[in-house]
This record gives C-alpha cells, structure tokens and sequence, in this order.
C-alpha cells in the first residue's frame, strides 16, 4: 500500500472509532428533515440533549466544518479525507452535527474574499454553532436578474445607511445575522456598482415577515431595511465589487442546491420506496427505473466535479449544469415518491407532501434552471445572442 | 352554451378566492352555493326528467365539471351528481327515482367509499358485509373517501359471501366513524370505520355480489367528469402562465418573448387541446355508447392526469418565486392536480386498460 | 332514426356492397407503404393488374377523391359521408386508390383560388391519376425562411421566363407538373411579390437531380429551371399574392402530415407490434403504453379539427398543432417499433428502418416542429415577439 | 493523454469519411487501419505486458473507445480488444496467453456468437453443443453477431449437458456458414449457422458448463467500451450540432441564436456531462473492483444509450432538411446510434439491472 494510502487508512481507522465513540445513538438515524436540522444561532433550542452533545463533541473536533482550516475552527481535511468523512458518518447513519448558510455560503466566500482578520472574527462562531447566517440577495419584482439590486447602502463616512428590502431570505426570522447585496454606487453600470455587507440583525431598522409558501411552511422571509447603521469595515471584498462575491457564492450554492438531488447514490433508492408501496404499475416502476439510472449520474458527475475541484479545476459556468440536473432530478424524484405515496401521501400529516412540494423551489431559488441553461448555452457552448 | 354559463357563474361565484376563503376559515363545503347550482340544474344534471332533473347527458356533466376545475371549484358535484346519480340510475326502483329526485333539488349529498389501500383498486375490495338475518353487518375501515366528512350518504362497496355488493346507506347510521383528513387539496376527504354497522337488503343498490352492474356505469362516469375536471384545472393553470409571460418583465422584456418560455408554453398549449379531445370523446362515448366507453374514459383519465400534472409543474416554474407562495394561486392548482391524479385510478391504472384494449 | 341518420346509412349501404363487389382481393391488405402506394402519372407503371382495376374502378365513381365535387372528378361526398367513406375502406382494409399531391395539395389550392376554367383544367386528370404533381417551395439555404424565394419568373408579356433552383421537391423525378413558388417582383417586400406559378416539367430547361438520404431512398430532388417558359395564365390566384396560396397550403400540408401520427388509432396498434417482439422488458412497454394513449388522443384531436373545418371553423394556425404533435408521435412511435424489433430490425432487408428513418423528416419538411411551435406562441396564444 | 493522441490519429486516419467510404466500396473492414491500432499498443490495451500487451486496463479501453466512437471509427476494436481479450485473460494456460499475445499483434480478430434472438438474452441460448466422445457436436444459428462475417475466430456460447459452455474456434470450421448481413450501420454483423461443428475439448474456454466465468467478465468490458463509444458517439454528433448552431443562419442571424435552440442545446450537453461521468466510473470499477462493477457498466450502458439517442434525434432535427440527407454525416451517428443500442443489452436490459442492484 502506497504511503499515501496508509496515511487515509490510518484516518479512517481513527475517524471510525471517534464516531463510534462519541456519536450519541439518537443521532444515528440518518434524518436530514427541517424537524431534525441542528441550524445552531443565538435563539437556537436544541431538540434534545443527543443534538447538542453531538454538536459540541463535533465543534471540539473541528468535524462541524471538516475542511476549513484548524484556525478558524475546521478539522482541516483533505478532500480524500472529507470523502473518507462522510462516508464513515454514513456508515453510521450519523446526522450531520450542524447545518447553516454560514457554514454552506459566508465561509466559502469568507475564505476566498476576505481579510485574515475577517476570517478570525466571522468563521470560528460559525463552526462553533454560535451565529446563524441568512442570506440577502433577491429583491421584489428582480426574479432572475439578481444584478437588479435596489437596496442601498450609502456611505456615510464611518458607516454604511442602508435602506430597502429583500425577499426570499431563508430563516431571516430566525437568523442573527446576515449577508446581503447593497448597492454603493448608483451611477455604476448595474454589476459594478454593488458590495457584499454583513449586518446584525438586532440592528435598529431590521423587521422581517415571513413569507407562507405552498407547502404550508415559510422558510423564506421578506427583509426590510429602514436607515440600517452598518460599521465600515462590514463588507467583504473590495467595494463596489460584491458582484464578484456574489458571482462565486452563486456557483457554491448550485452545488450546494444540486447535491440535494445528487446524494441519491447515497440516499434511499427509490426502489425501496417502490418495494414499500407494493406497486405493480408498469408506468410507475418504469419511471422509477429510469429516475434511479439518471440519479446515480448525477450523484457520479457531483463527485466527479468535486475531485475536478479539488484538483484545481474549478467547475466554474459547468456548475450550472450540476445545479439543474440535480435539482430537476429531485424533482422528479419526489413526484414519484407521492405517485408511489397514493393517496396516503395527500395528507398533510404524512410528511412526504410538503418535501415534495418544496422541491418544486429547487429549480427557482438560487437561479432558476432557466438561467441555468442560458448560462451554459452562453459560457460553455459559446452559442451567439 | 352550458360551459360559458358556467364559466360566468363560476368567475362570479367559486373563484379560487372561493377555496382559499373555505380553507382558511377550515372548513370543505359550501351548501349554499351547492343549492344555487342545484337551482341551475346542475345537481340534477344526469337525473331523468321525470324525476325531476334536467338529463342533460354526461357530455353535459363533463362540461360543467371543465368549468369548476378551471377555477378549483369545491362542491359534491362529481360524488353527488355524477357517481352517485348515475349509480342510482342504474336501479329501476321508487326509492332509487326518489334519491334522484332529492339529489336533482341539491337535498342529499354522497360520497363513494371504496379504497381501502392507497391506491384505487375495487376489487382488492375487504370490508366484510356479513350475512345476517335478512340483512348484513358491515365491518372494516375505508380511506380515501372523497366528500365522505360531510356527505349525507354513502356508497359502501364490501365483500359478500359471492362477490362484491353496493351499499347505500346514510352517513351517521350507527357504527359509523367518520374521520376528517387534512388533505392537501383542501377539500373533504375521510377515513371512515364501520363497525358492525346493519344493512338491510333495502340497503343494497343493484343485487347482491353484482355491485359492478351498478358500480362500473357510476365509475366511468365519475372518471370522464374528473377528467373533465383536471383538463380544466390545466387549462385554468394554464392561462394564468400565459398571462403572467405577458405581463412580469425580466431583463427588461416581458418573459414571454423568451423563445425558450414560448415554446414550452406552445407545448403544453398543444398537450391541453389533445386532452380536451379526448375528453370531449369520453363524454359522447358515454352518452352515445356506454356499454364500449370503458377505454374511452380511460383515455380521457389518463390523459387529463399527465396533462394537468404538466401544467402544474410548468406554472409553477414559470411564474418563478411568486408561483411557490401561499398567496398565489398556483399552488392550489397543484395541490389539486395531485389528489385529481390518485382519485378513481392513477394515470398507470387508467393507461393499462388502455392497452388492454389496444392488445398489449 | 331521423332523416338525415337514415339517408347516411343507405349511403354506407350502397358503398358498402359496391367496395364488395370492386375492391379486388389483392388490394384489400392495408397496405400504406412506398412499395404499394399508386401514385399515377404519365409513366406509371402499375405494380399489378389489381392495382390498375382499382384505380379504374374508383375513377368512375369519383372515389380518388370522395368530396371533391362531381363535376371535377370527386364524388361529392359530405363531411359526414367522408367518415362513413373511410370507416368503410377500413373495414374492408382496402388500399386507398390513388395519393397524389395532386390530390393532397394543389387540388384544394385550386378549389379555394383556382378560375373554374383552371379547375375544370387540371383537377380532373388529378382525380383520375393521369397527371402528377410535385411541389417546388423550398430553395437551397432557405430552410424554415420559405418566404425566402430567388427563384424568379420574369413579366415576358405572354410568357414567365423562369430561371432558379428548388430542393426537397417530393418525387420531381416522376413528376409530370410542377406548382411552384417564383418571385414576380424582386422590389416588394419579401411576402409581396412572389406568385404561385404551374409549370409543365417536360419544358425545356427543366432539370431534375435526386437526393439520397439517410434511409437510402430518394424521396426528394433538387429542381433546376434554367429560362423556362411558362403560359402566362399558368398562375394560381393573382400575382404577387402567392404566398396567400402557400400559406392557406402549408395549413392543409401540417393536418395532411399529421395525419401520419394521426391515424394511429385506426392504424396498427403498439399493442400488437410490442406483443409479436414478445417482449417483457418494462421500459419499453411503459414507453408504448403512454405513446399508445397519445396517438389515440392525437387521433381524435384531429377527428375533431375536421369536424370543425366542417362546420366551418377552420384549424387556422391550430393546424400547426396537429402538425406538431402528429409527427413527433410518429417519431416516438417508430422509435418504439425499432426498439420491439431488436436487431431484427437493424437489417436493412427487414424494412422497419427506411420506415424509422423517414419518420425523421416527418418534423422538418412542411415546416418545422420549432416553426410551428413560434406559430402557436404568436398566433395563438399572442405571446410577444 | 491517451485519448488525446487517439484523437488526433483518428481524426486524420478514420473520420467519418473513413466510413462513407468504407460502406461506398461495400466493406465493413479495412485491417490495415487494424493493424496501424495495433502497432500503437490498441490492440493490446487489455493484453498483460508478458504477452506482448500495453495492458493499460479498462479505463484506458474505454477512453479509446470513446475517442472511436466520436468518428464512428470501424474497427475490430470492442470484437477483439474488448471482449475476446478479457474472456482469454480470464483463462491462465499457455493456449489462452499465445492468443493473447496474436490479439495484441494484431494478427487475429474474434466476434462474439451469443444472441439467437432479436434481443440479448445469454441465458436464453439453445444452441446445443452435443457431448460426444471428447468433444462436442454444435447445432444451432446464431444472430447479430458483431464483426462476425469478417472475424478470424468466434466465441461461441452453446448449451451443454450442465449449463453454458464457451467455445473458442476458428470461423472457418467445417459446418459454419457465414451470411454477413446488411445492417444500417453499415458495419459487420452476420447470422451464423453451426451445422454439427466439430469442437474438441481444447475448443472450450474456461470449464465446461461453467460459460459465466469466463464470459461474464468480458460482457461487462465489452459493455463499458460499448458505453464509451456511444458516449463518444453523442458527444461527437453533438459538437457537430453545436458547430451548425453557430454557423448556419435563417431569418438573419444564426439558429444558436435562438433561445429554445439554445436551452435544449445546453440540456443535451448535461446529459452528455452526466452520461461522461457514468462511463469513467464504468472504467475505473472495472479496473478498482472487477467483482462489483456490474452496476456501473449497466449504469454506463443505459445512460450512454440514452443519451446517443438523444444526441442524434436532436441533431437530425436541429440540421434540418440536411440532417436527412446521405451526403451529410450525421445520419451515420443515427444509425450507429441505434445498433450500439441493441448490441450487448439495450437501455430496458440495463436498467433492469440497475433496478435490481438498486432494491426494485
């Protein structure tokens, strides 16, 4: 065995007997549900004594945030080592300790954008649980055109004035703080004229409604600024240039939102829910057949784009693809799941409607496929127009 | 004639504001607006003339259940009307003459109680109607139970010693549990224990362990006016996307000028006319020859499955952010479109008797 | 039985008796291939005795062309009659007499536009097989443009000189007369000056060269007129208005295309082809199944478009629907015939090929799938743009 | 890297003029491009290195197939490369290495004789191989046997006394009579028929009655370079697709300028990413864990199906009127497209077994 081989066996072995050891039994069931989410922050009340125990053995370890580095509170693994990660929390059922937009949006872009300082200040709190982030970026009547941004921020020397609202601000009801796009220049052509601010949102002038969706639940919020005082040194990266942050977060989160449908390789096939039902349609089976073949793709190709990145590689434009294939996947994934469901799955108390409802989103909230699709057209095919 | 009277009536009366409006205040019925459309003839719309109806045929049922799915309508028409009208239909006797008399003046609703797993399947029928005496006892547990929270009677399809039978008894008889669902769509639809329950043999609609004689004209036509239904409900879908390509502007030009939109929205525009035939051709087929509608209906049922489920879909996506919020209609039109594809057989049961008769 | 019922069913009375006693046995096989079709012309070659009986046989009762009326060779049938007609043929499985595009197209051009001279003139040799059209409207490089025509006649006072170049023309090589699209005014604008002109391919300076295609026939040629001379009162309709006539012609082509996929349900049923492979494989029979309730739906949508021309309510621009739908149904349908027939099929002696492979250009020629999409966005539904 | 350098010997070598021209002249092979491959270390790509092979393994045989499939390259290739070379691999005697050894000189070519129906279906074979003295007698006729009319020696699958048994022998025995068929492809396919053939014991590879060992291996090889080629194959009919979008113009400007051309475009290349992804795990399985990749060369199979599929319906429709013509390449993908479809398992056989791995 290569030395390098021995090294991430010897991880493994390490990893293996530390979750064996510190993970608690309730949270070996593999839920990934809203209900069984640990999203931390301030208000966070935890679910129970397993979840928070859970939370701090990981937070000791660095496994909240197994890739950053050690000194803004990751575990500092190697790609070959995440893989290694997540297929031992796997193995285990074990559900993930921690889940935010600061872990999945703010630190990557924290990491990438912004100043050592920053890093210092921002990334270990998120690791740790302790401030949970959302996400400001869409305005009312911009949809797709995200550049659109209305809201301002006016410099007022030692800090920023913000007014104006946003929409489709996941959990800004329940969030400490947030990352938002603001306009800084007004005169500027419509992408350069933007910073990327974070702001409390115990600031004087926050209010946040939320919004009540199909599904019956309201993860999204409309945000509203009003004379907003936000210290100078709040924006990350250069001023006037968070179109560039924006840029690269709106990448992340393709890949974010398209291992939602990505993961089924690891996931519950939906054989299983087939065999459970007991159907015997040839339509639906069929069906099934060709959505499991199309998900193991797509599962593949994520995997095959995270070790491209690794690599060095960036998936760049391609990770519209990732975006829209996943999400239009899981889609189609949940449509069988109720299909499979009959009429057991049209109550509401049943569960699957509302996650098949909230796939309906996927392919709209962090650009729709549409947008996925000119931009492929447009930056990978290099087609005219 | 009859669907743009409709259609005027239903605009002004049953928006879908007129569902909202039910559902937030909880509730799954609206009996006043039932009488004013059994005034029309609506109730009465496959009740003989003699009994007081106005006999206007199936194609005619279809029609009006088009227009009520257009806007989501909430009413017992399809259970009351269409199923157990034509069930009732079925049996030449005074009691059957009187039941249809008082469904045509909108004084007695009903529900079809027959699933009893998650999927339509008759004749997986359980529920065990004893003999006893003269009569039956009636035990097991039904799902799905469309309209069966608030219906006055029900249809009871159960298992006698030879075969399946009919029952037709009212809704509060005693044994009788009836428990409401939170359904997605938010209308009326129960889980319903019977205990014990005694029929009699006046309570049996058709002969005994002969239900189909009775109950396969009922389903057919049940199937035809729910497919006429979901056809509407994709048209309705459908002309509020194309509304909203006219009018949301992104990138500074409405969204309907993107080619990419026009095209999928001329699709779908082509999907909903081949549904409408089809579904045009079920309702003459069983006005005109119901003994060989069997696939016609089908057709329809199979078609107007896929086709809403599609006009859904692509609403929603269309209409973008908007088109996932409570506040908008949209949802509701999906919602519906969901429970319309489980009702009376899904789009793999009603597509397998398709091929059936197409030699598969 | 009302009148009217009772006047029909006599009709099918007679027609039945005499398809009885005149269809020859030989021609009562169904058969709608290139082998079998009888196309006429000036040097048709009849395939069998039965063929020319048929043809003869049909010619004396106007039934080439049931509801042309009689005094241009048809048999003035009703709308109504036209059904009874063709259920009549069905049951029987009798071969269709004589196609032509004589019949298809330029006949219902000249009924709608033609002088009843020009009617008198050339329908009857089209009902009665002795004249053979073909169609000149695309040209090299146009593509779906078709209103794009350089071909030109030139005003010679009592005679056009027409000089250009045609492609896709169906069968100019066995063609006796041609109906072409010429431009008669190079100045106006692109749909104002061209002209519906018939012209005679034994002229001199016509030209004739066949395309092979993928299937290995060759359906279409190219067309080569090099200072033809063309009657001056070989003009359909009035000058510079041809593209009035094209139009009202492209309708009646897209329903005639669709017709293909349309009669799938009186055609031979997925059914049949799926249980002769004796296949069990659940793909397939899940994708012959959803095309089998499309094509009988299909079949009926266009039943119901005839009905209502009938009535008076012509397709209009919904003929683009039939179109659409009825040649990508065929598409799908004979991909499913491939798939059924394995690597029996993939001989090419077997026959399904050349059959599967036409049905390729089913989407292109008479316009395309995406041009008759761009035709319901803006016409029907009035979508911008 | 590989696949770079075959890339750029194939396109001067064999673009699909190379084909064009091959089936002009009637051929269906040309052994001096074969042996050019094998000189390049092709024709051993699965030989090991003490036979004379590059034995650079499976992911590397499917790159090359790949790079062939995007010219649609004839070649005895998957025949002999693929297939005969992983089923002698499996057997470890002197007979099996010394063929080996001719397989990576180029000097000997195989066809695989399975299929005696329309569709794949080894187990089905009821081709007998007749014990008799110490050999056997065969009897039977065999179907779409790829490369067969051309190839030096066959693999042939026959039902003995126990089971399946695979015999390796020459094409040119006494009792096989070849007809090589007119396929659409216009590649090398025969129906073969063994009029009691001869075959001794030394004919049979790996263990009488005991085919799977043997042959299982190199079904699942030959099915991931199939994969290949046909994700190669899409890939190649989809840049020429993408080239015609830029190029050709209608109304003024260029079609790729047109939205919904442009979306379905960008849908087409996701697939062909996806269906990338699924042919290098194919490989790479092969190579890591040979006794588990069976999933993946089905899922490889299926996907690259599909997507060849798609790939060749769109660019027919997106060249137009051209795209139906002979004189332009692409219906050669449509064609190739459909055979490689069928050969080895279509889209329905893989699917299933995906299904099957998958808890269906």
């Amino acid at each position: 065995m290569p030395e390098e081989d021995k090294a991430l066996a010897a991880f493994r072995d390490e990893l293996r007997s530390w979750l064996e050891a510190n993970c608690p039994a309730d949270m070996r069931d593999g839920r990934n549900d809203e209900a069984s989410i640990c999203w931390g922050g301030k208000n966070w009340t935890f679910a129970s004594e397993a979840q928070r125990t859970w939370l701090q053995r990981c937070v000791s370890k660095g496994y909240t945030v197994p890739t950053w580095p050690i000194e803004y509170g990751g575990a500092g693994l190697s790609r070959d080592q995440e893989k290694v990660f997540h297929q031992e929390m796997r193995r285990l059922n074990a559900r993930y300790p921690l889940q935010s937009f600061g872990i999945w949006m703010l630190g990557p872009a924290l990491l990438h954008f912004g100043t050592h300082e920053q890093k210092l200040h921002y990334l270990p709190p998120i690791a740790r649980g302790e401030i949970r982030w959302c996400q400001g970026y869409s305005e009312p009547g911009a949809g797709s055109d995200l550049a659109n941004v209305q809201s301002r921020a006016e410099d007022k020397g030692d800090h920023w004035l913000v007014n104006g609202q946003k929409i489709w601000t996941s959990y800004a009801d329940q969030a400490d703080w947030i990352f938002a796009l603001l306009r800084t220049d007004r005169e500027a052509p419509k992408h350069k004229g933007i910073s990327f601010i974070l702001l409390d949102m115990t600031s004087p002038g926050v209010t946040t409604r939320p919004i009540k969706l199909i599904s019956g639940a309201s993860p999204f919020c409309e945000t509203f600024f009003d004379n907003v005082e936000v210290p100078r040194e709040q924006v990350v990266g250069e001023v006037n240039r968070g179109w560039d942050v924006a840029k690269y977060l709106l990448t992340h989160e393709r890949e974010m939102i398209s291992a939602a449908g990505g993961t089924m390789g690891s996931g519950r096939a939906l054989g299983a829910v087939l065999a459970e039902s007991g159907s015997t349609d040839t339509i639906l089976r069929a069906d099934a057949m060709r959505a499991e073949v199309d998900g193991l793709a797509v599962a593949l190709t994520l995997e095959r784009y995270k070790d491209q990145a690794e690599a060095g590689q960036g998936a760049g434009d391609a990770s519209a693809m990732l975006k829209y294939m996943g999400t239009e996947l899981n889609k189609r994934r949940l449509e069988l799941v109720m299909a499979a469901g009959g009429s057991d799955a049209l109550v509401w108390e049943d569960g699957r409607a509302p996650n098949w409802l909230r796939t309906k989103a996927n392919s709209i909230e962090g650009g729709t496929s549409e947008v996925m699709l000119s931009i492929i057209s447009k930056r990978v095919l290099g087609l005219p127009g | 004639m009859l669907a743009d009277a409709a259609r005027g009536f239903l605009d002004q009366a049953a928006p879908v504001a007129h569902l909202r409006g039910l559902r937030d205040a909880g509730q799954t019925q609206d009996r006043a607006l039932w009488s004013e459309m059994a005034a029309m003839g609506w109730a009465g719309v496959l009740v003989p003339e003699d009994a007081g109806g106005s006999d206007m045929g199936h194609a005619a049922a279809c029609a009006l259940a088009g227009e009520m799915g257009r806007t989501l309508v909430t009413s017992p028409f399809l259970s009351t009307a269409v199923i157990a009208a034509t069930a009732l239909r079925q049996v030449s006797d005074a009691r059957a003459a009187q039941s249809l008399a008082r469904i045509a003046r909108g004084e007695v609703t009903y529900a079809l109680a027959i699933d009893e797993g998650a999927k339509f399947d008759p004749e997986a029928t359980q529920m065990q109607a004893r003999a006893e005496g003269n009569g039956f006892r009636l035990t097991g547990e039904k799902r799905f139970v469309v309209d069966g929270a608030n219906a006055d009677r029900l249809l009871v399809l159960a298992r006698t010693d030879g075969g399946l039978t009919l029952f037709e008894i009212p809704a509060d008889r005693d044994g009788i549990t009836r428990e409401a669902q939170a359904m997605i769509d938010s209308r009326d639809a129960a889980r319903i224990t019977l205990a014990d329950v005694i029929a009699t043999g006046e309570d049996v609609l058709g002969q005994v362990d002969d239900a189909m004689t009775v109950l396969a004209p009922a389903l057919r036509a049940g199937q035809a006016a729910l497919a006429a239904e979901m056809a509407g409900l994709a048209a309705g879908a459908f002309g509020m996307t194309v509304e909203y390509l006219k009018e949301r502007k992104q990138f500074g030009v409405p969204i309907g000028a993107f080619q990419a939109l026009q095209h999928r929205a001329a699709h779908l525009w082509c999907e909903c006319e081949v549904t409408a035939s089809a579904v045009l051709n079920a309702g003459r087929m069983l006005d005109e020859d119901p003994a060989n509608a069997a696939m016609a209906v089908s057709l329809a049922k199979a078609r107007a499955t896929d086709t809403a489920q599609r006009a859904v879909q692509e609403g929603v996506q269309m209409h973008g952010g908007i088109g996932m919020t409570d506040a908008f209609d949209m949802g509701f039109y999906m919602k519906r479109a969901r429970v319309a594809a489980e009702w009376l057989g899904d789009y793999g049961y009603h597509a397998n008797i398709v091929a059936q008769a197409r030699g598969f």
